[in-house]
């Protein structure tokens, strides 16, 4: 097992780190920039180093700086957590010529995964479900209408060079699709000088529903089942919650399976999460992330499974410590992330923590480096804090987390609180019954001046 | 990105303001510009981080003394600091040198790269806060140029 | 871009304003246009209890007023209050009496038992805190009697 | 369900029965004295109610207060906590006939447990093992000499009318019995003017381990196995964990079903523990407590059962969601008790927090009534916070608790936190290899210069 692992990162993810590092015996170093000197994980940890500026191009994202204070602490391994460098498979790559071990998959798994088409063929190859449409280009109304009849209204037309949602046409049937095929590529010709389109299954309302799973150098792989993060603002998660209500054992079990045989004849090694879009009973790929995610704690809680201990313990070449059989799925679990924004406008509202008070008791969870007196700094992320609670059902864990908002306090600057608390209150919320625009347009219709 | 537009005047108006009238805060917006002053009287016994939560005893102690000086030169990287050019050879500066801007102070080794510090200005060395071989961090005073 | 528009005759009003009421803050806006000006007094900090962990709305509100005036009875149980010795009978009390030591003031009434509450001495009574049929709790200022 | 609950404690329990409530969406009463009135219950429940003056006796003890309270508010129920009123029949009774359901057992049953001799003759009676001896008075040495080979040495020889460790004689071998009873005799006839003594066998390092049990109206009885609370100062427990580190899972469910059985034929209900010595593989009955008790989120932790709502659903006639079958031991869990005294002299030390700074993350659950700012009275019991920490196994849990005790921070106060880390890190604690004079032992011979 390592000896010392170095934390490239910051906020509560830094501390969850620090958390599993220290649970299993292995010393800590906090790199970290001049802003985040009086950082949790920075005065918790064995040792720290200040690795740069402010801005985290010349700090977080400072390969040299990071590769150097490994070496003058004699750190055996690099945790990236998620964001800044998690993805990066050139720094990977760089950690293990220094004779670093990175907690994370190979520099090569993060490169194919990291590129939409390269990650999608390699799925799509070992069976796990795609959006499908024309097999590459379209070139005329016949080949259009022959793949929209085998996949079915509505579809997408896509430019294949394009992007910025231009050259793209949704067409709901079949006596629009000509006409659309001829735009969309008239469309793609002017911008971007090429009209090469293709045709997509165009998803109106679906869900966003992740699996995760954990893969070791020996060639056991398993998944823990589902998180549904549908509910988004702009590309952004808000609150996510496992199991999905929209998901049953059965099906839970077949995709798991299929996904967890997928990564397996992959390759991959580590903590890893297959994203899909879900509607009408299909899953659709739309990406994989090679790290341990923000909303990975709610999957601990119905699992009882310690991630990042299993992604550590992976990393230095261990066995997965349970196979897919020991895997019991327990009750419910709800994570909502806590951002330093004014809850409705979104503005942010960095400053200092007057009071901090986190709410307690059964089945209450707080991942946070938040602590009364610390500054919250304007150049990072502005999710401070997760509230994730358990129950044994979807309704005791919806009631729990009602009491623990209302615990919660955080003063001195704004916070997703007073948002959390009415969302939870919404009838198509406590029906489960949300997709991934619901709440965009929840948000849209807000009479913010009547809260 | 266009410049930001601040309007300095109006901040020391309302600063007068402010004091004429003895408040502690003026917030003030005009569509979706906005300006925001205030003036703390005592500092809060909380402000600072919770004394209970004792820092970690940091690697590399950055030295209390000098630290804030503002004639201190201070790294401009992590890495491992040397005084001299290789083993042996005769340290860069000594106490009391006077140093030319542009002269080499130090060496930081950082990825098997030698980094030469120089100094800022001209000027004398009125300390040397580093030993040789010592790992210094981002932004650790490093000498005192005067 | 255009200089953006502050009424500085308006601060000076608010803050006066502010004197007048014993306000701490005033925030106005105007469409898209908005002051806010605002007066600490003594840094309350945390000394006190989390300001943002809200008192429930206690069942029996206390008075804010003459709580803490040394001349107050105070009920000395939990229970109904009553005015009279039964419903319709003359109170026992009214403002400006002058009452003796020992004279029932109210009767509380707790677990079916009523308990008379003795003026605790002689003098006048100058404020009345309670109604008739009001619950009461322990140390709820009833009455000021000078 | 009710409506309305009273809340007739104060401190951590208090708020953890307002949790529960809340959970259940049922309404909250605080009742509190003059010195509580800031407390953290006080300002989450729905009403409060200053019930008398800071002495318990006349506020926290006040039945007719309390019931006052109860109707001038309107509540339903009343929830006892622990301490305080909860063991107390005639206040189950007043309450009953008020019209006000007790969250609790029956004032018969709390009156037949509360009563040393009348409880382990009820127990006995229904197979639960009791520490063997005479069967009333020893009339000499023939008798003495009978009994004691059937039970074993060592034994001890007992004043009927004894009391405070006079008219005790522990006899270890048989060649002393005969002078140990004639001294028993004669210094209880000194002492008590009544020469009668009996005999009982002497446990010399019995542990502390006791069964938790859940009852409803309907003749269902679980129970959810056991906790090790052996680590006593005083007779005050410090730490308790479950499983005990002395049972196996063998022992565990037919000692369980045992009592299970035994507790359905005297016919309890609501929320109980069974407390033994536990010597050499037996189980000696000590008392019952019919109330929630103080260690009860250790056995939370491990079966997933929230207990005070058990309690209350059961109160309000209602089954209990769980059979025998369905209940499952996971992992290891651990409480420490927080008290607010120097962590080795135990001098008490109340007074104003001026940081609290609970620990977080996975498997850390922190139940205290504490927040910056608050002034904890010197009225009542120190116990200030229980730091409850679940593991895989009982080494997870053990770095776990180490990890989360780092964190903790109570500063205004002295507080046992040191004493707990201290303890964690012994190498007889870390076997699991103690008993109920061992913290005892340890604390004598600390060298308290050194520390």
């Amino acid at each position: 097992m390592f000896e010392k692992v170095l934390i490239a990162n910051r906020g509560e993810i830094a501390l969850r780190i620090h958390r599993a590092c220290r649970e299993m015996g292995i010393k800590t170093v906090a790199v970290h920039s001049v802003a985040d000197a009086n950082a949790m994980h920075v005065k918790l940890a064995d040792e720290s180093v200040c690795i740069g500026p402010n801005a985290s191009a010349d700090s977080y994202l400072n390969i040299p700086a990071i590769i150097t204070a490994a070496q003058i602490t004699g750190a055996d391994a690099i945790h990236p957590g998620y964001g800044f460098l998690s993805e990066n498979a050139r720094f990977a790559e760089i950690v293990e010529e220094h004779g670093i071990a990175f907690i994370g998959p190979t520099a090569e798994h993060i490169r194919v995964m990291g590129d939409k088409i390269s990650a999608k063929a390699t799925v799509e190859k070992y069976g796990i479900p795609v959006v499908p449409g024309s097999k590459g280009e379209i070139r005329n109304y016949k080949d259009a209408k022959k793949v929209a009849d085998e996949i079915g209204f509505p579809v997408i037309v896509k430019a294949a060079s394009g992007g910025g949602g231009r050259g793209m046409q949704i067409v709901r049937s079949a006596d629009r699709l000509e006409e659309a095929v001829n735009t969309a590529s008239r469309e793609a010709e002017v911008s971007f000088g090429d009209g090469t389109v293709y045709l997509e299954k165009f998803l109106t309302l679906p869900r966003h529903i992740e699996f995760q799973i954990l893969a070791d150098k020996h060639g056991n792989v398993v998944h823990l089942g589902e998180r549904d993060c549908s509910l988004q603002r702009r590309h952004q998660k808000v609150l996510e919650e496992a199991p999905s209500p929209a998901l049953n054992s059965e099906m839970r079990m077949k995709t798991g399976k299929v996904i967890a045989d997928a990564i397996k004849a992959i390759g991959f090694v580590g903590a890893g999460t297959i994203e899909f879009l879900y509607e009408e009973g299909e899953f659709y790929f739309i990406e994989m992330n090679t790290r341990i995610q923000v909303e990975h704690p709610i999957t601990e809680m119905i699992t009882g499974i310690d991630l990042v201990r299993e992604q550590i313990r992976v990393a230095a070449g261990q066995p997965l410590t349970m196979s897919q059989e020991d895997i019991k799925f327990h009750g419910h679990a709800i994570e909502c992330r806590i951002n330093a924004e004014d809850p409705f406008t979104f503005m942010p509202s960095p400053g200092k923590i007057k009071t901090y008070h986190p709410p307690g008791g059964l089945d209450v969870r707080v991942d946070s480096a938040l602590y009364a007196g610390y500054s919250i700094p304007p150049y990072y992320d502005s999710m401070i804090a997760k509230l994730i609670v358990h129950g044994k059902s979807r309704n005791d864990c919806l009631m729990r987390l009602r009491r623990a908002l209302e615990e919660f306090v955080i003063d001195g600057v704004k916070t997703t609180i007073p948002l959390h608390e009415k969302l939870i209150r919404e009838p198509d919320f406590i029906d489960g019954n949300y997709d991934i625009h619901w709440l965009e347009h929840y948000l849209d219709n807000l009479d913010l001046d009547n809260l | 990105m266009s410049k930001m537009h601040v309007d300095q005047d109006l901040i020391r108006d309302l600063a007068a303001l402010l004091n004429e009238t003895d408040l502690t805060e003026i917030e003030v917006a005009d569509g979706d510009r906005k300006i925001k002053i205030s003036r703390k009287g005592t500092p809060v016994a909380l402000a600072a981080a919770p004394a209970a939560i004792v820092p970690a005893p940091a690697a590399i102690a950055v030295p209390a003394a000098d630290a804030s000086h503002k004639n201190t030169v201070k790294s401009p990287m992590v890495g491992t600091l040397y005084l001299s050019s290789e083993p042996g050879a005769d340290a860069f500066i000594k106490l009391g040198d006077t140093v030319t801007e542009g002269q080499t102070l130090f060496i930081v080794e950082a990825m098997k790269v030698m980094n030469q510090i120089p100094a800022p200005k001209s000027g004398k060395i009125t300390a040397i806060l580093v030993n040789d071989g010592q790992p210094v961090e981002f932004d650790e005073p490093l000498v005192v140029l005067e």
